[in-house]
């Protein structure tokens, strides 16, 4: 087998409406500033998408980019990332996926694999290290997202795939692979729009081995101690799966219930990750490679099916007084095999019961009650019926027929399972995402409401923490390794490990600059520079981070997004909740403005030409 | 355009305007949930037979129940509470639920006052009589003007004779208001030359001290000035032609235009002396109008000179207006309304007066004779429209307009005492 | 010209706009017997001291406010509305009083409804709904008044209840309240006022009644857009400018949205966009349709914004012309002027479902006269 | 949900230093009405086309204060006190609000100005109130000097109406009677 040292740097880029495909180099410049991943592949976007385009032209691309760090070993690095103007928000979106497609397109030599263009009719992509071949989808055409990669299993050793929902051009569908997703922002619609079914990558073509192999193994082992050490990604995590989130948000009056109108509910033990774990005996059902091990499956009623993501128990459960696990599991088996983002689908569900509630829009949903919502969801994915609408998303539901107060979305996508009322820099955090009301950008909650390391009410320093995670993690979602990983990265190092919370929190909310800037993240340039040979260093990690979100801030300032976009849903600054007697409200113009002072940005929230100029990004 | 530091606009009337307005009078009703109106005219609309149109447009309009109820037609020209109260007997008695009123001001004045008796009860008209006693909505009324002139059916007041205490009850309220005007170029289409240019001339008199008198806003200018250039370019037209209906329209469109901005602006010096003149010596309210305007506009010229100079465009047309420099536009508007005057005199066979001593009474005797004038300068000093002119008057101030308006003759400008320049708003 | 059968005109309002117009309340509302409003405004409003200024002017009378809800956010969704109407019934209040603009008025409007009727906002959706008389409703506009708050429609939850029933009763524009911000929310505020103006002028359905106020507000607008522009907290102009709505309200009311007017409202909606700098993108766009498509200009329009003299001093055929020009001139001359949807970045395919939109929304509105402005202001 | 506590009724505040500037100049020139009725032949003309039974309510609504001028059982003008209960008012003159008095009595809006602004509402025989407005006038021009009086009346009256020997004999009999 040949090897690869670090990197192979050559990207795939496919015609669809010719099946022909060119191979062409990422250059040096482009691999230092970007990193790889997220990063790298925003920027091969920028140089190829035209602005203003229709999401769902074929004019858009799709760029998947396996990580630097995957097939070396790395934990947790098993991650690809797919980038695309998205459907549902009109603007940038980037995904991340723990699936098979990501090793299997490494192995098979690429480093970017670029879709474009529109198939004549339902095909599906074929890659292996010679490039790619446009085969017929016939057979394929109508199968949903599991049946599909079971299809395709002999071609290669990873696949992404869509289901009807993708077929069908639901706004939220989502693209598969094994059983974890490319989840937000309607990438499905644009595999749909492309009348593409499914990339299947041969792979097992390369081995991927470190330059600086020395370094690299220090930082691998490091990293793992961390991993193995941490409470949360060797303990909770690892035992409940991420659902372990739903007590603790529950506790912190973050969970969404009722279309967020209430942050707790008396319910919601029934479908924390405990009680799940216990009642239905959940084995390990991961990414790979992984050292967290947070995907679980479980026997739900006599069917083996997938332990439902928080995210999912959040939207799906609570959001919509639904607390019944069984019931949760299988409208997550619906999405999964539909092929829909469960946020997206629980938001717009949630939108449409309370809009029925209201009287502004006509289905037989209702809160609390899981009839019709399996139906609805299968609706959805095949655009029946109401279903025909509710796939559009909510912020489009919201402007026909009114109802924008309880949209719960963000540029057109819908909040994550955090209530930010509860943790108000997370409401920053969610009003500036580059994607749309994402949890991962900055992950903030973690500290306000779980770690008790910053004040969840304190307006002052949310700004500049919102800035310096939303660089860490645009680099390292570059690397690219799992999200997790870094609850290891920043809380095991000794400087943190010993000091005690109330100090740190002292620390981080009043000193916020001098707080952050001593953390130590180091392993994670370590790891890049191990496996591609070159010096990074903690600061460089950081400034590429920044580059590669203002990168995407600029992209979607191109599409018109500005201050109007940076907002939250009304509910969220206008409406305090009942559990809440302080009759909390996220303060949002003013940690707005601070925002863009210390991100440089105008008053109107653009990049301002100087920033643009420092972080060496050519204006277009 | 004059913002004035404060002012108060209100026009709640709706206005429907057209050759077939009246065919709206169902609609109209239906959408106040009334069907069955009571009519209010005077003999003389009704010998006219206006009232006959009226209630076959409204017969002919399809897809609605209405139904006239009642036809009154007992209104004398001095409104009065006796037949108030008859009027209100017969709406009660007929189960009607709203009023129609065509004619003139004193159907419009009757039909405010049955309307407030009905719809608040009882028979004592005085309990509702003063400022803004009466303070809630009244039952659906809508006037039918007879005569593209007064503007009544703009107005908020009414007033209503008691004789038998001798005293003149005014009512005044928003709710008294009418909820519709119609105008409708039928209903004008009868009307004989003179009074069609009597009628004109007190519209366009509206118009013109509404627009240069002390209360001016800007919304009464809108409709002051779209008023003047309406009537002026019309109304000699309609004089020689009656039957043209577009021209009748038009008129009826600046009047109620006209309407609007008086009885939110008010008026000066010019409604002063009518008011006298006509209630000394019982001249019709547009005669005394069109021949006191150029006297009013010229005594004011050194106050409001450069808004009766705006008043050139739309009275005379561009040409005219460009042809004019700039200081004496407002002497060339004066003189325009004098020649308009003349043009309708001759047009009307001189039934149109021009001056005072020209008015000609039914009996062919002079209706303002020249000893006459004293009491009518003492009656105007006690007129309120004084309070709106931009200057001053006293008592012999109203003595040599009256004299030079008797005589026909230009004021002497430089007889005018003169309180200062320009006005404050 | 002009021969329609029948037209009507109603603007119910009444005015009163300058110096302690807000002093004069208590005495108005008084004469609808009402002496207990429940008020209603937004959080900006209440911040910035207005709401404050207000009550002072109610001291001295026998005005009790019921309540003075001041957190109206930027979108009142119907839940609120209904909280809302429940709580001014709890508080037996007998009148309504808005302090600000847009979602405010809306929201007071939709509170009059319901508490007027006993039925719910929704059930009126729709044209000329009967609704009949409400509770006495001011409005107290603040700087950024367009004229379709003052109008009888009140947009809720996106849909549309037009009716001669919700006009306020009364409009008290005073000149504390007025005071512009920024450049950027009256120049998009003047925008809005110019536009609608503007096409109740020129709209093919045009008559005595509706031009007089048209004209009017056209003047206003002329003599002082740019210097409210540039000024924005002058507060003779902002008076100006806030008589111009109030003025071109009547003749917006009695006339047919057009088309600029439709589409800016689609396009703001869509994009987030403030509705002034949509319209003030396609304004120009459509005068050039307009001149393209050989429909002459009315020569009066010389005289609404050129002013008397240069009307008068043009020869008649050339008036028409000169009209667009000046017209043209004055709307480049507003100081930061969007120029055309690309300065906004409105990509076409949002620019096309806003031609759905507003097509739908106006059905009287010429789809290949949308498709063409839209593909003008691109 | 909406939390009512936090939305009070409110009751409205006083302006209780207005109210006394107000009220003291109502008294003046209820003072002064009475006294010019006995000295200036202008003023006695204009009272004589009053009815017999005038009484004037000049107040501010909707809480005072008020002035009472009214005729006697002899027809002489006589002021009448600031409470109008239990006196048959003929003629009202209410200014709408106390901003809006405040704004007449500074002269800050002349009695023209102000009444072109509507903030008088009369109520009651209109020709009686020309009359009073003419005396207002009046009073102005003889109880203030005349670069206040200016601000006050449209016109200063010219020598051919008042001269100055009528003017400063009447100016000086008001103020002595208005005082004693």
């Amino acid at each position: 087998m040949q090897e690869i040292a670090g990197t192979s740097n050559k990207i795939l880029e496919v015609d669809l409406a010719t099946g022909s495909f060119t191979v062409g180099e990422i250059s040096e410049k482009d691999r230092r500033d970007y990193l790889g991943g997220k990063g790298l592949g925003l920027k091969l976007l920028y140089d190829r998408l035209k602005v203003g385009i229709d999401p769902l032209s074929e004019e858009n691309m799709i760029a998947f980019m396996p990580g630097v760090l995957m097939g070396t070993g790395a934990p947790c690095s098993g991650r690809f990332e797919a980038i695309t103007k998205s459907p549902l928000t009109g603007i940038m979106v980037t995904a991340s996926c723990g699936g098979p497609f990501g090793m299997a397109l490494k192995t098979s030599g690429w480093d970017a694999l670029i879709i474009k263009g529109k198939a004549k009719k339902p095909s599906y992509l074929y890659i292996d290290s010679k490039g790619a071949q446009l085969r017929d989808a016939n057979k394929l055409w109508g199968k949903d997202t599991q049946e599909t990669q079971t299809l395709l299993e002999k071609e290669g050793s990873g696949a992404v795939a869509i289901g009807p929902a993708g077929e069908n051009l639901v706004r939220f569908a989502n693209l598969c692979s094994g059983h974890r997703f490319l989840g937000r922002g309607g990438m499905g619609a644009v595999f749909g729009s492309k009348n593409l079914k499914a990339v299947v990558a041969k792979g097992g073509e390369y081995k991927i081995v470190p330059v600086n192999k020395k370094k690299f193994e220090k930082a691998r082992k490091n990293l793992n101690a961390y991993i193995n050490r941490n409470s949360i990604t060797s303990g909770a995590y690892r035992n409940f799966g991420t659902n372990a989130n739903v007590n603790l948000s529950n506790a912190a009056w973050i969970l969404p219930v009722r279309n967020f109108t209430g942050g707790s509910h008396g319910e919601a033990h029934k479908i924390s990750g405990e009680t799940i774990a216990e009642k239905f005996n959940t084995k390990y059902h991961t990414c790979k490679p992984c050292s967290i091990l947070c995907g679980h499956k479980g026997q739900f009623a006599g069917k083996e099916r997938s332990v439902p993501e928080y995210e999912t128990t959040g939207l799906m459960g609570s959001n919509l007084e639904i607390f019944d696990p069984v019931a949760l599991a299988e409208l997550n088996e619906i999405c999964t095999r539909m092929g829909m983002d469960t946020i997206s689908t629980g938001g717009t569900l949630a939108w449409a019961m309370e809009a029925t509630e209201k009287g502004l829009f006509k289905s037989n949903l209702k809160f609390g009650s899981t009839e019709n919502v399996a139906q609805t969801l299968k609706d959805i994915a095949y655009m029946r019926g109401i279903g025909k609408e509710l796939a559009m998303g909510s912020r489009w539901l919201s402007k026909k027929y009114g109802g924008e107060d309880f949209a719960m979305h963000v540029k057109g996508l819908e909040l994550a399972a955090y209530d930010p009322r509860g943790c108000i820099g997370h409401g920053l955090s969610y009003a500036v995402a580059n994607r749309g009301a994402c949890h991962l950008s900055t992950s903030l909650f973690t500290l306000e409401s779980y770690f008790g390391m910053a004040s969840p009410n304190a307006k002052r320093g949310k700004a500049t923490m919102v800035k310096f995670f939303e660089n860490v993690y645009a680099a390292m979602n570059s690397l690219h390794i799992c999200h997790f990983t870094a609850f290891a990265v920043f809380l095991e190092p000794p400087l943190v490990k010993l000091t005690p919370v109330p100090m740190l929190k002292l620390m981080v909310q009043n000193l916020t600059p001098v707080a952050l800037a001593v953390m130590d993240i180091s392993l994670w340039p370590e790891l890049w520079s191990g496996v591609t040979g070159k010096r990074l260093g903690m600061l460089g990690f950081k400034k590429i981070g920044e580059r590669i979100h203002v990168l995407e801030r600029y992209m979607n300032t191109r599409e018109g997004i500005s201050k109007k976009d940076d907002t939250l849903p009304v509910r969220l600054l206008s409406e305090p909740r009942k559990c809440d007697h302080t009759g909390k409200v996220v303060p949002l113009e003013w940690m707005l403005k601070r925002y863009y002072k210390v991100r440089k940005f105008d008053k109107n929230g653009i990049p301002t030409d100087r920033l643009l100029k420092r972080l060496g990004i050519e204006k277009k | 355009m004059i913002i004035p530091g404060y002012y108060e606009y209100c026009c709640r009337v709706k206005t429907i305007a057209g050759h077939k307005a009246l065919e709206k009078i169902p609609s109209e009703l239906a959408r106040m949930k009334a069907q069955k109106p009571m009519i209010i005219t005077d003999k003389g609309v009704a010998g006219a037979g206006l009232i006959k149109i009226v209630q076959s447009a409204i017969k002919s309009t399809k897809g609605f129940k209405t139904s006239v109820a009642a036809v009154y037609d007992n209104v004398p020209p001095d409104s009065e509470l006796t037949i108030v109260r008859e009027a209100a007997k017969i709406y009660r008695t007929k189960g009607c639920d709203a009023i129609i009123a065509v004619g003139g001001g004193s159907v419009l004045d009757t039909a405010k006052g049955v309307n407030i008796l009905v719809s608040l009860g009882g028979d004592e008209l005085m309990h509702y009589a003063g400022a803004g006693a009466v303070k809630q909505k009244l039952k659906p009324m809508i006037a039918v003007p007879t005569t593209s002139g007064t503007g009544s059916e703009m107005t908020l007041v009414a007033v209503i004779a008691d004789h038998s205490r001798s005293v003149k009850l005014p009512f005044v309220s928003y709710f008294l208001l009418p909820d519709v005007a119609i105008l409708d170029s039928r209903m004008t289409k009868t009307l004989p030359p003179a009074l069609t240019s009597s009628t004109a001339m007190d519209a366009l008199t509206h118009a013109c001290e509404a627009y240069t008198c002390m209360a001016k806003n800007p919304v009464s200018d809108a409709t002051a000035l779209e008023a003047i250039r309406l009537i002026a370019s019309n109304v000699l037209n309609v004089v020689k032609n009656p039957n043209d209906m577009e021209g009748r329209l038009a008129l009826a469109n600046g009047s109620a235009l006209a309407g609007m901005a008086f009885s939110n602006s008010m008026v000066g010096m010019v409604h002063m002396l009518g008011h006298a003149t006509g209630g000394v010596c019982g001249v019709p309210h547009g005669v005394c109008m069109s021949i006191f305007l150029p006297y009013g506009l010229e005594y004011n010229l050194h106050r409001s000179g450069e808004l009766t100079a705006e008043l050139l465009l739309p009275l005379a047309g561009p040409e005219v207006y460009a042809a004019t420099p700039k200081n004496v536009r407002a002497l060339k508007a004066i003189e325009h309304i004098r020649k308009l005057n003349e043009e309708l005199h001759q047009a009307t066979g001189g039934r149109h007066a021009r001056f005072l001593k020209e008015i000609i009474g039914r009996d062919g005797t002079q209706m303002v004779p020249k000893e006459k004038l004293p009491d009518i300068a003492r009656t105007a000093m006690r007129d309120a429209s004084q309070f709106y002119n931009p200057e001053d008057l006293d008592f012999n101030d109203c003595m040599m307009v009256l004299e030079n308006a008797w005589e026909g003759t230009p004021l002497n400008l430089k007889k005018i005492k003169k309180g200062g320049k320009g006005m404050k708003f | 010209m002009r021969s329609q059968s029948e037209y009507g005109f109603f603007y119910q309002p009444k005015i009163m706009s300058g110096v302690a117009a807000m002093e004069n309340i208590p005495v108005e509302l008084d004469g609808f017997n009402a002496r207990h409003p429940f008020v209603i405004t937004s959080k900006e409003i209440s911040s910035s001291g207005l709401a404050k200024k207000f009550v002072k002017a109610l001291y001295d009378s026998n005005t009790i406010i019921g309540a003075l809800y001041d957190d109206v956010p930027a979108y009142a969704g119907i839940g609120l509305i209904r909280e809302l109407a429940q709580f001014l019934r709890d508080r037996g209040c007998d009148s309504i009083i808005a302090i600000g603009t847009g979602s405010v008025v809306d929201a007071a409007k939709g509170i009059n409804i319901i508490v007027s009727t006993g039925k719910d906002v929704l059930e009126f959706e729709g044209n000329n709904a009967v609704l009949g008389h409400l509770k006495p409703f001011v409005v107290v506009p603040t700087a950024t008044i367009a004229p379709y708050d003052l109008t009888g429609c009140a947009a809720i939850e996106g849909k549309e209840i037009i009716s001669d029933y919700l006009f306020p009763d009364i409009i008290a524009i005073d000149t504390r309240m007025i005071r512009g911000c920024c450049s950027d929310s009256m120049r998009a505020t003047a925008l809005v006022s110019l536009t609608q103006a503007l096409e109740a002028f020129l709209s093919p359905q045009s008559n005595h009644l509706t031009d007089a106020y048209a004209s009017m507000a056209l003047r206003i607008i002329a003599e002082h857009i740019v210097k409210a522009v540039k000024r924005p907290r002058n507060k003779k102009t902002c008076l100006a400018m806030a008589n111009a709505a109030t003025v071109s309200a009547a003749a917006f009311h009695n006339q047919l949205p057009g088309p600029v007017h439709s589409l800016g409202m689609a396009l703001s909606k869509l994009t987030g966009h403030l509705p002034g700098l949509c319209m003030g993108a396609l304004l120009p766009a459509a005068l050039k349709l307009r001149s393209k498509k050989k429909e002459p200009f009315r020569s009066d329009l010389l005289l609404a914004v050129g002013g008397a003299d240069r009307y008068a001093e043009s020869a008649e055929n050339d008036r028409a012309n000169k009209g667009e020009a000046a017209l043209m001139n004055l709307i480049s001359s507003i100081p930061g002027i969007p120029q055309g949807l690309s300065s906004l970045k409105v990509p076409r395919h949002t620019a096309e479902e806003a031609i759905a939109l507003a097509a739908k929304k106006e059905p009287a509105l010429k789809k290949q006269d949308l498709e063409e402005i839209i593909s003008m202001a691109l | 949900m909406i939390n009512y506590n936090n939305y009070p009724e409110i009751k409205p505040g006083k302006k209780l230093l207005k109210r006394i500037y107000v009220a003291t100049m109502l008294f003046v020139f209820g003072r002064a009405f009475q006294a010019v009725s006995r000295v200036d032949r202008s003023a006695k003309e204009e009272f004589a086309q009053m009815p017999d039974d005038f009484v004037l309510d000049f107040c501010v609504v909707p809480n005072g204060p008020h002035m009472i001028v009214g005729k006697d059982g002899k027809g002489r003008i006589t002021y009448l006190g600031w409470n109008p209960a239990g006196k048959k008012i003929t003629l009202a003159m209410r200014i709408k609000n106390i901003e809006a008095a405040m704004r007449m009595f500074m002269f800050l809006e002349s009695s023209c100005v102000a009444t072109s602004r509507d903030r008088l509402i009369v109520d009651g025989d209109l020709p009686t109130a020309c009359n009073v407005l003419h005396i207002m006038d009046l009073l102005e021009v003889l109880l203030l000097p005349k670069f206040a009086a200016k601000l006050g009346v449209k016109r200063y009256p010219k020598w051919s109406q008042l001269s100055p020997l009528r003017k400063w004999t009447s100016r000086l009999l008001t103020y002595v009677r208005l005082i004693a």
